[in-house]
């Protein structure tokens, strides 16, 4: 029982060391060019997968601010402590969150103290606008996938340029041709 | 002005690069010049920092204005300025060579070349200076990418090579990113040093992610440095390339990577981590023992020159490779002594090898066909290059050598002395093969007193663009070899740190 | 093969002991800090761009290199005649064949709203998802879309060849541009922060404009090398005739 | 004057005397006497700061100078003492001879690409002389892979098919022993001894290395320098025969040999240390592996028909002389190897001057074809005459002295096998040379062997092969300043 439930726990993980294997077997094994790229891409998307999975928090929502809240900042606490209160009630039953909750909410009381002295010249209206941290998902991972999705695109764009040239110079996408054709050729 | 070095070593490159992309496609001529601008700029700031760091320790340069963990940082300290120097000056001497070899080879591409050639050293110099785990991957891609265009625009086989590079690159790259996505997870941080603090603070030598990620940053960066088991793709793919790439991959790349890896296993896992803890590096120094010896053999074979030097780089590898794991304090020393010593090495044996392919258009070892008489400069900067790979006395290269056989003998790895010395014997058989050819002439004549057939009367001195670079670094070879102490010392202080035990 | 096969268990066997999803990484205090001090420090909501624009700001510089890099390379390995000044400049002239009606029209109404949302994607990374990249991808597919349905040489007259590239170059100078503005003003390479001096109201708000500047900038440069990557890969360098 | 060390920058300035004649020899180059005058005007030189160095030494003291101080303890550094000035004497004097010698053949052959000859030449002398001064295993490390470079081009210089091969079988022997051998030493010394790796009367290794790390010590070493031509490792000197006469006559009778010599009895007395040796009786075994090569060498030299290669094979018999003679330990043993090193460089060059002068004159190289030569050619086979009974050993020539000493050191040394060896061997030589004479002035001169009228060879030649022959018999009656610096060196290395 243990075991379903790990696998349960962490599903993706187990996809992405599949998805990550199929796209590896493809780039070394598979002879044509063209399938060797596709491949890669699929390794490349197993990666992001992995990140993304890393950020996902219960129950938190996407790393973005309601409109509310960003104009909730100016009349300080009341909206503050309403949607916290709003999401305590939701949250009692995950009694497994509710150290982190706790150990989270203290956090956010000390950085935000910290963060408030040094931006003395700050303006006051923003004030310690209170935005608890377990209520969003961690962003970091998603800029780290951007520039992952971005470094996958130029390298196919690159590989499929090369494999172009290949194709007007030897006429076949085949790897083994090619080398036949560079033997004889020699 | 001097406390914004460190960017400055990357800014000048990078900003250039971009100019030359678009002033180089309407006049041509104009690339060059910049070129040389911009790699002298970079040199002086390369410099700078390195005076700044003899003075006052490590520089941490905040990017964006953000304190390190939130922001990314450039943490400078003796290891990564000395690289800098090295990586830049390299460049230089390349981009003064570069000047018949790109026009000779794809006249029509030369903006793009120089724009690639310009992004392939930002990329190298980001690497070397970054402290953050996650913008390194970012710059290696971008090494990456740079390399893989500059392999392509070569004739066909370099193409089908540097097709080979990128699959093969790519899964190294990916693998450093699982590594340290691996890391992230633990850590939380991706700031090198705090990834090291955070390893220490919450003691995660035990949890196996930890040790999964480090496999997977070593595996993917031994890839990338076409370290023994991996390196099937580097041999075509320098050895077909333009003469200018091929002259600037040869030393940069794989050494930048062999200092990725000292970084790695010293700042982020620490030297206690990697060494004690894991206890497998003695397979490693025998995985480098074996790269050592397979790449001498490798280029015993060889009739194409270039193809010969690529397999000495492989050995050249094994070497650093097995200095660090060496886990004693000399050897490191060596190794890292051997990343600066063997850049210029190899540079001045491609830059030679380059010389000889324009001028001859022959890429055979029977090229150098009594070339003693007709292109003396070149050879004596051939020499200089071939006694420092072999290892005489006075060069850079036998210090290298002193360091990593005394770290040998003093952590008790006998074989890796021992392909040390069989590696440096076979390096000599190669050498005087050519020299003997350049000295005598391909065809062994009889007769007493033979006089070579002039009819190579044509081939003069390589032009002065071409020469120059090669003496220059014959120069810097000796002059390490000579003032090595005060290099050492920089490279000590930043080795003592870590306390290794000298000798298990 | 052996080696990926040994690598594929390396994969398999460290599975177990995975952190749970609510795992560590999240409460360290840099996701944290990202959380609870964007909206104090950027005025910008949407914290993903705030991280991606700012906080690891030189990060992204590198992403714009790398696309560029790409395209430079596809240029630079693919196109035959080459790019330079010489290259007889042939007249891009609309080929005679009637294009198909059905297509035509729906291509007609579609680009210019594709258009403008491409522009409002970039315009509002700061407030829903979105961005620099993802403007600017949509955009470069507008204009793809247009070279598909008639043909190359037309979306060619709209984007002539070489000025693509200077539109990828302005797109990089522009991003450089607020690094090197901040060098001047004295503070490290990429701190907004100083702009203040220039940019109109407090540091966050200088934060805020600087980030949508440089989202601008790699919009410029996502679009350019998105269309001139399509175009050299489908005319295999020829940049005459495409699909 | 009391036996201090003076510092002084005339060891350093002798060694860069040559290495600066370079410059002049290659600006000259088209001009033949101006680029000879300059050699001679570097010889001189040399020769002169070399005398200028002897009184000082010979009062016992030793002169000093740091060039380069590379790492903490690692410096490249001179040290003139006895033993080192003895050897210079003798490189540098001769280096003179040589080059007149070398004007005369080269000259007469018209050898082409001359410059490149002379200025590597110099770099040659230049290297020895460096080995001679060394004051610590580094630097004599440095200077001898040095002179193997430097050499290279001289053994190949007439760039044919054998001068390749030979030029092959040169480098592969002399690279591998040195890199396979020596460097391993060295850096093993390097780490066992925390000082500085200089030379001490009586040896820095004393209570560092245990008696197995000794031996293998030892003999990597003794094996190391593979220039003193010990037996597994010398077929290198006959294949560099090759060379053109003056080579082979300075380098292979004088320097080149004489370096690997030189080397491993510094390495004896200063790494070491005499006494060292005696406690691990490492001495016997070297006296074995001497005696086998000096027995060896000398039978085949009875078999070899060419001139040049008779005499290689007995160059390689006489140098194990000297190492026995180290490997005795004693007094008497080590005078006499010192000073045979001196003796048998003026004997041997003699022989190799000779034999290059028959070849010019005659072009004949093997001793069959020598039938009746005296006649045509007196000055030279008398110098021959000469030449061979000083590598003998009988009274007149100065080969005698040092023979004596050895002798006398074997009986000391209680060692009766060697001494029997040793009388064995000077048979041997006997009987390898007296024939070559014999044949050449009592025997009838039959006309086809030779073409009408031949008289000596180049005048310079003669000269030079008549002044070497010359020394020989001066130094049989004033061993002189040979005989002291031997003596002195003796007593330094022996009390400590």
């Amino acid at each position: 029982m243990e075991l379903l439930e790990g696998i349960a726990d962490r599903f993706n993980y187990w996809i992405y060391v599949i998805l990550m294997m199929i796209g590896l077997f493809a780039m070394i094994s598979k002879n044509n060019l063209i399938k060797k790229l596709i491949g890669m891409s699929i390794f490349q998307t197993a990666i992001i997968l992995f990140y993304v999975s890393i950020s996902y928090k219960e129950g938190a929502t996407i790393p973005i601010l309601y409109h509310d809240q960003v104009h909730g900042a100016h009349h300080e606490e009341a909206s503050v402590t309403e949607t916290a209160a709003h999401h305590d009630a939701e949250q009692v039953a995950h009694e497994a969150s509710a150290d982190v909750h706790a150990e989270a909410s203290d956090h956010a009381e000390h950085a935000a103290s910290s963060d408030h002295d040094d931006h003395a010249v700050s303006h006051e209206d923003h004030g310690s606008l209170e935005i608890d941290p377990d209520l969003f998902v961690n962003p970091l991972p998603h800029v780290l996938m951007l520039t992952a999705i971005v470094v996958g695109v130029a390298t196919l764009g690159v590989g499929l340029a090369i494999t172009q040239k290949l194709y007007g110079e030897f006429g076949t996408l085949e790897e083994s041709e090619i080398l036949e054709q560079i033997k004889s050729a020699k | 002005m001097t406390e914004q070095a460190p960017v400055l070593i990357l800014l000048f490159p990078f900003l250039t690069a971009i100019v030359v992309a678009l002033v180089g496609i309407r006049i041509k001529t104009v690339c060059w010049p910049l070129v040389l601008l911009s790699l002298a700029g970079s040199v002086w700031a390369s410099l700078v920092t390195l005076v700044r760091v003899i003075e006052s320790g490590t520089i941490s340069y905040k990017l964006g204005g953000w304190d390190p963990p939130m922001g990314i940082e450039f943490r400078i300290d003796g290891l990564n300025a000395l690289v800098a120097v090295t990586v830049t000056i390299v460049a230089l001497l390349v981009a003064i060579y570069s000047r018949d070899g790109v026009i000779s080879e794809n006249k029509n591409k030369v903006s793009q070349y120089y724009t690639l050639f310009l992004l392939l050293i930002a990329g190298l110099l980001g690497m070397v200076i970054t402290g953050d785990a996650f913008n390194l991957y970012v710059l290696l891609e971008i090494s990456a990418l740079t390399s893989y265009a500059l392999l392509a625009m070569g004739n066909i086989r370099a193409t089908l090579a540097s097709y080979k590079y990128l699959i093969m690159g790519t899964i190294g790259a990916s693998f450093y990113l699982l590594g340290v996505g691996y890391l992230y997870m633990k850590t939380g941080s991706l700031n090198m040093v705090d990834i090291h603090e955070q390893l220490i603070v919450n003691h995660l030598d035990g949890s196996s992610t930890i040790l999964v990620g480090f496999i997977l940053i070593t595996v993917g960066v031994w890839i990338k440095m076409a370290f023994f088991p991996l390196h099937a793709w580097l041999p075509n793919a320098y050895a077909y390339a333009p003469t200018t790439s091929s002259a600037i991959m040869g030393p940069l790349v794989t050494k930048v990577m062999i200092y990725v890896m000292i970084r790695m296993v010293l700042t982020v896992f620490g030297p206690v981590y990697a060494f004690e803890v894991l206890n497998w590096d003695n397979i490693i120094v025998w995985l480098a023992v074996i790269g050592i010896v397979a790449g001498s053999i490798g280029a015993l074979a060889q009739k194409d020159l270039r193809k010969m030097l690529t397999f000495l780089i492989i050995a050249e590898v094994g070497y650093m490779v097995g200095g660090v794991w060496l886990a004693d304090e000399t050897g490191m020393v060596g190794s890292i002594f051997h990343i600066i010593s063997d850049a210029f090495m190899t540079l001045c044996v491609f830059l030679f090898a380059g010389i000889i392919y324009t001028k001859t258009g022959r890429r055979d070892i029977n090229a150098v066909d009594g070339l003693f008489k007709k292109m003396p400069l070149t050879m004596i900067g051939f020499l200089v290059g071939a006694f420092s790979l072999i290892g005489i006395p006075p060069t850079a290269g036998f210090f290298s050598k002193w360091y990593l056989i005394q770290g040998g003998i003093n952590s008790g790895n006998w074989e890796y002395v021992v392909a040390l010395l069989f590696s440096s014997l076979v390096n000599a058989v190669l050498f005087f093969r050519i020299i003997e050819i350049a000295h005598f002439g391909a065809k062994p004549v009889e007769g007493h007193d033979a006089h070579h057939g002039d009819d190579h009367a044509k081939i003069s001195e390589g032009s002065f663009t071409q020469v120059f670079p090669l003496l220059a670094t014959a120069a810097i070879i000796l002059g390490l070899g000579i003032f090595n102490k005060e290099i050492v010392s920089i490279i000590q202080d930043f080795v003592s740190q870590f306390n290794l035990v000298a000798g298990i | 093969m052996i080696i990926t096969g040994l690598l594929l268990l390396q994969a398999e066997k460290d599975f177990p002991d995975w952190g749970d999803t609510s795992s560590p990484a999240n409460s360290y205090r840099l996701s944290q800090h990202y959380i609870t001090q964007t909206l104090h420090e950027t005025t910008v909501p949407n914290m993903v761009t705030a991280v991606l624009a700012d906080y690891r700001g030189y990060d992204t510089m590198f992403e714009t290199v790398v696309i560029f890099t790409a395209g430079i390379a596809i240029i630079g390995i693919l196109s035959v005649i080459g790019t330079g000044g010489n290259r007889e400049q042939f007249e891009p002239k609309l080929s005679e064949k009637k294009p198909d009606l059905i297509i035509d029209t729906t291509c007609r109404l579609i680009i210019p709203i594709i258009q403008v949302f491409a522009l409002y994607v970039v315009a509002h990374g700061h407030h829903s998802p979105g961005g620099g990249f993802q403007g600017g991808v949509i955009f470069g597919a507008s204009f793809i879309l247009l070279a598909l349905a008639r043909n190359l040489q037309t979306a060619q007259a709209w984007v002539p060849e070489n000025r693509i590239l200077n539109l990828a170059g302005i797109g990089i100078f522009i991003y450089a541009g607020f690094g090197v503005a901040a060098l001047f003003l004295g503070g490290n390479f990429l701190d907004y922060g100083v702009l203040t001096k220039i940019l109109p109201g407090g540091v966050e708000d200088a934060r805020s404009h600087s980030m949508l500047g440089v989202e601008i900038g790699v919009a410029f440069t996502v679009t350019a090398i998105m269309f001139s990557i399509y175009s050299s890969l489908a005319s295999n360098g020829t940049m005459k005739e495409g699909i | 004057m009391t036996p201090d060390t003076i510092i002084s920058f005339k060891p350093v300035l002798v060694c860069l005397v040559s290495l600066l004649a370079i410059i002049p020899i290659i600006l000259l180059g088209k001009k033949l006497n101006l680029r000879e005058g300059a050699t001679f005007a570097a010889g001189f030189i040399k020769f002169g700061l070399v005398l200028s160095m002897l009184p000082a030494v010979l009062a016992g003291s030793t002169i000093e100078f740091t060039m380069w101080q590379i790492l903490p303890r690692l410096s490249i550094a001179f040290r003139v003492d006895q033993f080192g000035m003895l050897f210079a004497l003798v490189a540098s004097s001769l280096w003179i001879i040589t080059s007149l010698y070398a004007i005369g053949y080269m000259r007469g052959l018209k050898e082409h690409s001359q410059t490149r000859f002379y200025s590597f030449f110099a770099v040659s002398l230049s290297a020895t002389l460096g080995v001679a001064f060394s004051a610590n295993l580094f630097t004599l490390y440095l200077f001898y892979e040095m002179l193997s470079l430097a050499t290279y081009p001289l053994v190949t210089h007439h760039q044919d098919k054998e001068a390749r091969t030979g030029g092959r079988t040169y480098l592969t022997y002399l690279l591998t022993t040195s890199i396979g051998f020596v460097l391993p030493a060295l850096i093993f010394i390097f780490l066992k001894t925390d000082g500085g790796m200089d030379f001490v009367g009586g040896g820095f290794l004393r209570d560092h290395i245990g008696p197995t790390e000794g031996l293998v010590l030892v003999l990597l070493l003794t094996f190391g320098f593979a220039k003193a031509g010990l037996m597994p490792f010398h077929s290198w000197l006959p294949g560099a025969m090759v060379a053109p006469t003056p080579v082979s006559a300075l380098l292979h009778a004088v320097a080149v040999v004489k370096v690997g010599v030189f080397c491993i009895l510094r390495v004896y007395s200063g790494v070491f240390g005499i006494d060292f040796l005696a406690d691990l009786d490492l001495g016997v075994i070297i006296t074995w592996i001497a005696g086998f090569t000096i027995v060896v060498s000398s039978a085949i030299a009875l078999t070899q028909d060419s001139l040049k290669r008779r005499l290689a094979f007995s160059t390689i018999g006489q140098l194990s002389y000297i190492i026995m003679g180290m490997a005795l330990l004693t007094p008497y043993g080590a005078t006499g190897s010192m000073m045979h090193i001196a003796m048998h460089a003026f004997g041997k060059i003699t022989l190799f001057f000779c034999a290059g002068a028959i070849f010019e004159a005659t072009g004949k190289k093997y001793i069959s074809q020598m039938v009746g030569i005296g006649k045509r050619m007196p000055i030279t086979m008398t110098a021959f005459f000469i030449g061979s009974l000083s590598v003998i050993g009988i009274p007149l020539a100065g080969g005698f002295w040092s023979k004596f000493y050895l002798l006398m050191g074997t009986v000391e040394s209680g060692q009766y096998a060697m001494l029997i060896i040793l009388l064995t061997s000077s048979l041997l030589n006997a009987a390898y040379f007296f024939p070559i004479t014999f044949r050449a002035f009592f025997c009838k001169a039959d006309d086809s062997l030779f073409e009408d009228k031949v008289e000596e060879a180049h005048p310079c030649a003669v000269i030079a092969l008549s002044l070497t022959a010359l020394a020989t018999m001066v130094l049989f009656f004033y061993p002189g300043p040979f005989f002291s610096l031997a003596e002195a060196a003796t007593q330094q290395f022996m009390n400590f």
